[in-house]
């Protein structure tokens, strides 16, 4: 045996922090159109490199290359851009509601909307999401209703999970949109559960997990691997890597050892990663990944590289743990500009149609927030009944919550 | 109608549901091809395919988080925990997913599920074959808890489980499983052949949800009680000759208050057995609700006999469990306090 | 000595175990640069450098789990869960590893860990940051539970939980990190400035584990409670005018009987006060120790006035939380009970 | 989207059956001496295609072949072969005792005995194991005695664990050996927390964890590895695959799709996929590991494959759903009988030294079964007091357990 010195407790730390300039090299990119696309029922273990490098179409000029060119139809770009530029704008003024203390908490998803609504416009209608709380996207693209989801995040008594939870824990079974947790990671295995569902039932249906970087560190995220690579579940395993969780950077995740998209291979799952501000990858290879599962080659992990733009949530202050331009620096751009970009490049849009769709959004989200004010807020009272609190922990009233109830009324 | 054991009770009540409806799926450690370690699901992969009844990986909070997202779907999954005492990374996905998600969605989701494992001691299982955590899961809202004391039961309240909306979980005393015991752990072993809880029908038939039954009607005090101790609460009154009035409780949570105050109103005096540790068992709950609702009708204080307070140790389990002497010590105190 | 809030005063006592105690390392979710989304490790890290203090991947079974393997090693880890509703994944670690394995192995090997865990409702957090769940750890042989209401307290109880040869869970009410919070949300908010129990000395000092304080002597009825709860009762007392005796359990399990029993036999009423759930919550156990030791002295019967048995709800968080009016009626309920 | 068929619930099945021969093609070997010796410093991901290998020593005739022949001094083999023969007498011995109702249950570890014991020769005295029930071997070892052990299994009132456990779940820091859970997987992360704690305080002594096939899906087993590679903790994380669960395979565990060394690659951490069968590569990568970890390079994954040659305990019937010879036609062969081929071919041993260990062992094993036996059993009753039962629970009985005691003893 070598004689060695004392060990040391290895403890990764962030490349930038305040007052220091993130060093950015640590992605580990690849160049626009540069990785193959494998064959749609490729052995698990044979995505080892997709799963190393990075999925990207839109090169710096706005156009298409590669393989994984989607060849979209235009309008369907078009569309992706409309949801995108309406979440962005939903947050922004959400953002400012919490400000104004209308609504008690908020969380945006700026710089990671081209993810979740790239993805739902590769899916069915009916094909279920098992979102986190940073998927208002999926909501949105889907065309569930802005009143309705600021309803809820004013607590009022439109809210239609009767103030029951914290804003942003939207849930909407007719928008394949599966009821937000506040415990991270939970989401991720029932989606499997419910992809598995669906092979036993012998439906066509897939199903759509979500989850960050940070919270794949909780035992729920192996329990989904395991259970999907064992079962082939029709799922689509989605990581977003935003880099941070709430202070602490990807690398406490394991993020500096592996790539997360690591974790799949090592579960026989194939796995991509990709640029997750490049809409155009993000509809190519969730293309690829639900028709994968639709037939039957199984379960596909997908690492998104992102950024959050924004503070964790409206309780946080990113200033305190990371530099104040990050995100303008982050390499991967601001999806939102890349696929304006392209669709200006290709000219499937004009510039004053540009305008003209983000004046649109900004008028209905306006009017969305007006309306919803106009029910009231927790601020205001215009809560649901105390005594509705009692509804829905069991499908009946049971006896000893009647009794409960009866005495919180008197 | 035939004699059934518990372990054969549990599985016609499967088959039956199997059978019945189309989203009843089981999985659980080893109850596919195997059928079980304790053999609850023997044959039944067989006969309804490895889509319906198949093993998974030993992952408990994979198990029931699968389950959740199954019922998402609109499945009705049966999931098997092989002992309670490997529920804990379960924990989790229980209490903060199958009994929230009605809840948090004001019912746009919901998650019937059942969850079945063995509980108890009595078979030298040591720590980790023995724990009756049924307190942790009462506390849990949203959560239906039920313990049968006999296969007529066990087949009749694990359909009413399958069958109901809420996340019902199902303990099964081990103990029980193949006979009644009365505690006398030097004694012979009894099968359920000849009790008559054993006569089982083969077909469908529920034992509805919060319903108590009481097991032996008396007056001099009232007992209460679920699962395997119901038996060594009979022998304790049997050999105490104390007319007790033995309540199984069969649905822990919620429950049949109404039965409980009736009969403690009736008697005056009321012991509370069972196996699980003393402190924050649900035995506490039950001398709450009682001192509660019938407060001006004690004679004397409520007593419990319970586990102790220390793991279920392997060597010593016999002075560990709560056997009819000392069950039947607390019915003579409680009867002689004036 | 100085005005300390709780957060302060826990900082402390975590500053002067990192000075005096090598082994003392301190880990958790945001506890390391940022110092802890409620600040409570705030400068820690910088002091004491990164093998010290720093932070973990999100996974509070890893986290735990972890921590029993340092304590093995000798280690005396301090780990943070971000919220208690988030301690479900660590509950198996806790449960089955650190409260069994002094006992397993006939103490071969013991775990010395204190778990800080912010808890209770009060600050719009919803289901899931809002949790009082220390009835799943009162009901763990094994564990000790901890819950102060002050700052004097939080120092001296977490120096001595940290110095404790037993896994500690230590409850910290969030609601009162800032100022003592009497359920008058509506009132302006009241910082700790001033208040006697936040003058906390700079040093090392502890309060005992398993003693009670009484906060407030008095003689018609004996109130049992913890944490918020404390200043809770406070008002209700204060409102009502009813001289009762508050008893500010602090270390919950296990406890400090005496103080609890000497005061109902004296007052002979009794009315208990927690957050949490009502059904097999830790006033259960109180209720049933109460009736237990002192059933010969109640002249009416014990109260609980409790969080209902829902998740907490978001929007009707003040209809939920058990406030002053809710403490004052029982109070006079039972102070009328003939 | 392509039109695809209805989905369908892939369930692993094994290859062999009861009355169906097993095909072990499945395990995808590689001749002896083949795979490649990465250096000790070799970055995680670089170990790619040894997790994806089998690293074998031993050839056919006994011969040490390849870069991973440790070399070793045959008086060092010759200690672990005495150990190995120790081991499986004494599990031979234990199985019949509790058939005849002397002890209340066992686990035998046949077939397996070189992984422990390989390891156990290639660590530090005071290096730490976290083992699950099957690990026995490293206790003989190690050299605490048989009696202590019997004495466990009895239960009896030498039992160092006081009868709180069933019997095999032992413990004994003094042998760098932690106490034994009966619930799965937890000791795999506090190994991890152990390390940890050993480059915290700049020790040089490194832990060793333990994990079956089986186990490998739950959650303590990511938190490990999570924790491992994102603090580089200096610990060897060994995954016993014997291809069994209970009664499910290794597929149910996810060994279908991938190797479970795949795992650890997939988090980053150097992985190896050996064969536990040959004693030589097991102490050739063990050594490589422990020198790895030793020097601050980090954490190393281990698959051994080999197999359960016993009933999963003394409560299981293996013939009800795995083919009664299944053992004898594992391509791997016997740890024992391999070890002793190359002790005879290398003439470190000869035919006559062999028989007398074995009689030795024998001897030995015969001799401390009687004598455990002399002190009594719980079948005999002579167990520790009733009252020792409320010890241990804390530090001090507190008041409660004081009152409860004299209940007890009342
Ligand atoms: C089980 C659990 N532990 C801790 C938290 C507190 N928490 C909320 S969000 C968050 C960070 C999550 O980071 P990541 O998974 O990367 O998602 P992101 O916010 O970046 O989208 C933490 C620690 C929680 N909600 N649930
Ligand atoms: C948490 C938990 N779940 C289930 C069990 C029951 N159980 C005991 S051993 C075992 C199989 C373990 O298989 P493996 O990990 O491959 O180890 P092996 O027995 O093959 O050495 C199971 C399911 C347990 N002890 N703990
Ligand atoms: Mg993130
Ligand atoms: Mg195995």
């Amino acid at each position: 045996m070598s004689q060695c010195s004392p060990l040391k407790l290895h403890v990764p730390e962030p490349t930038g922090r305040p007052g220091r300039e993130t060093d950015f090299s640590y992605l580990n990119l690849s160049p626009a159109g540069a990785v193959r696309r494998p064959a749609i029922d490729t052995p698990p273990l044979a995505t080892v490199d997709v799963a190393d490098a990075l999925v990207r179409v839109l090169d710096d000029d706005g156009h298409a290359v590669g393989p994984w060119d989607p060849k979209a139809d235009p309008q369907l770009l078009v569309a992706g851009l409309r949801a995108m530029l309406k979440t962005r704008s939903f947050d922004a003024r959400m953002v400012v509601a919490q400000r104004q203390k209308k609504i008690s908490f908020y969380m945006q998803s700026l710089g990671e909307e081209a993810i979740c609504i790239g993805q739902v416009l590769a899916l069915e209608p009916d094909d279920m999401c098992f979102p986190t709380y940073r998927q208002q996207g999926i909501l949105i693209a889907r065309g569930y209703g802005l009143v309705d989801m600021m309803c809820q995040l004013l607590s009022n008594d439109r809210d239609p999970v009767k103030g029951r939870q914290m804003p942003v824990m939207y849930s909407s079974r007719r928008h394949g949109f599966f009821s937000v947790s506040g415990n991270l990671g939970t989401q991720y295995v029932q989606a499997v559960g419910w992809a598995m569902a669906s092979a036993i039932k012998g439906d066509t249906r897939i199903a759509s997990a979500w989850i960050g970087d940070g919270a794949t560190a909780e035992a729920d995220f192996h329990s989904a691997l395991t259970f999907a690579s064992v079962y082939r579940a029709p799922v689509i395993l989605n990581i977003v890597n935003n880099q941070w969780a709430i202070s602490s950077f990807q690398g406490i995740a394991g993020g500096e050892a592996a790539t997360f998209a690591a974790h799949g291979v090592g579960n026989g799952i194939a796995s991509l990663r990709v640029d997750g501000n490049d809409f155009l990858a993000v509809l190519a290879t969730s293309r690829w990944a639900a028709e994968r599962a639709r037939c039957g080659f199984g379960p596909t992990l997908i690492e998104w590289v992102t950024y959050r733009g924004g503070a964790h949530s409206t309780s946080d202050d990113p200033s305190k743990y990371r530099p104040a331009d990050d995100w303008q620096r982050f390499p991967l751009g601001d999806p939102v500009a890349r696929l304006k970009l392209h669709l200006l490049a290709t000219g499937a849009l004009t510039d004053d149609q540009c305008t003209r769709m983000q004046q649109e959004v900004d008028e209905e989200v306006v009017a969305a927030q007006k309306e919803a004010e106009s029910y009231g807020s927790l601020a205001s009272g215009h809560v649901h009944d105390a005594s509705t609190m009692f509804d829905d922990v069991y499908r009946d009233v049971p006896a000893h919550l009647v009794r409960q109830r009866a005495q919180q009324q008197a | 109608m035939a004699s059934m054991t518990m372990i054969q009770a549990i599985r016609s009540a499967l088959d039956v549901m199997l059978e019945r409806d189309d989203n009843v799926v089981i999985f659980g450690q080893d109850v596919g091809f195997f059928g079980g370690v304790f053999r609850c699901t023997d044959g039944l992969q067989k006969k309804y395919g490895t889509s319906r009844v198949f093993d998974t990986p030993i992952a408990e909070g994979g198990i029931v988080g699968v389950a959740v997202g199954m019922a998402a779907y609109g499945l009705r999954p049966v999931a098997e925990i092989q002992f309670a005492d490997y529920f804990y990374p379960a924990y989790d996905q229980l209490v903060s997913e199958a009994a929230r998600v009605r809840y948090r969605s004001a019912g746009d989701f919901t998650a019937p599920i059942t969850v079945r494992m063995p509980c108890g001691g009595g078979i030298y299982g040591g720590q980790t074959h023995s724990q009756s955590p049924e307190a942790l899961l009462t506390h849990v809202c949203g959560l239906r808890t039920v313990m049968p004391s006999n296969p007529y039961d066990a087949k009749g309240l694990l359909i009413a489980s399958i069958e109901c909306d809420d996340p019902v979980i199902f303990l099964e005393p081990k103990r029980i499983y193949n006979g009644p015991f009365d505690g006398h752990h030097d004694k012979p072993v009894v099968p359920w052949t000849g009790v008559p809880q054993s006569e089982v029908p083969d077909g469908h038939y529920t034992v509805p949800l919060e319903s108590a039954a009481i097991f032996r009607p008396g007056t001099a005090l009232t007992v209460l009680t679920y699962g395997t101790m119901v038996w060594v609460a009979e022998a304790a009154v049997r050999e105490t000759g104390i007319d007790a009035e033995i309540i199984d409780l069969r649905s822990l949570w919620p429950m049949d208050l109404d039965t409980v105050v009736d009969s403690v109103t009736k008697t005056g005096r009321c012991v509370i057995v069972h196996e699980a540790t003393r402190t924050s068992g649900f035995g506490a709950e039950l001398t709450a609700l009682v001192q509660e609702h019938c407060f001006f009708h004690l004679e004397a204080p409520i007593e419990r006999v319970t586990g102790w307070d220390t793991p279920y140790p392997h060597a010593q389990e016999w002075a560990y469990f709560p056997g009819p002497e000392r069950v039947g010590a607390a019915l003579r105190r409680v009867m002689e306090t004036a």
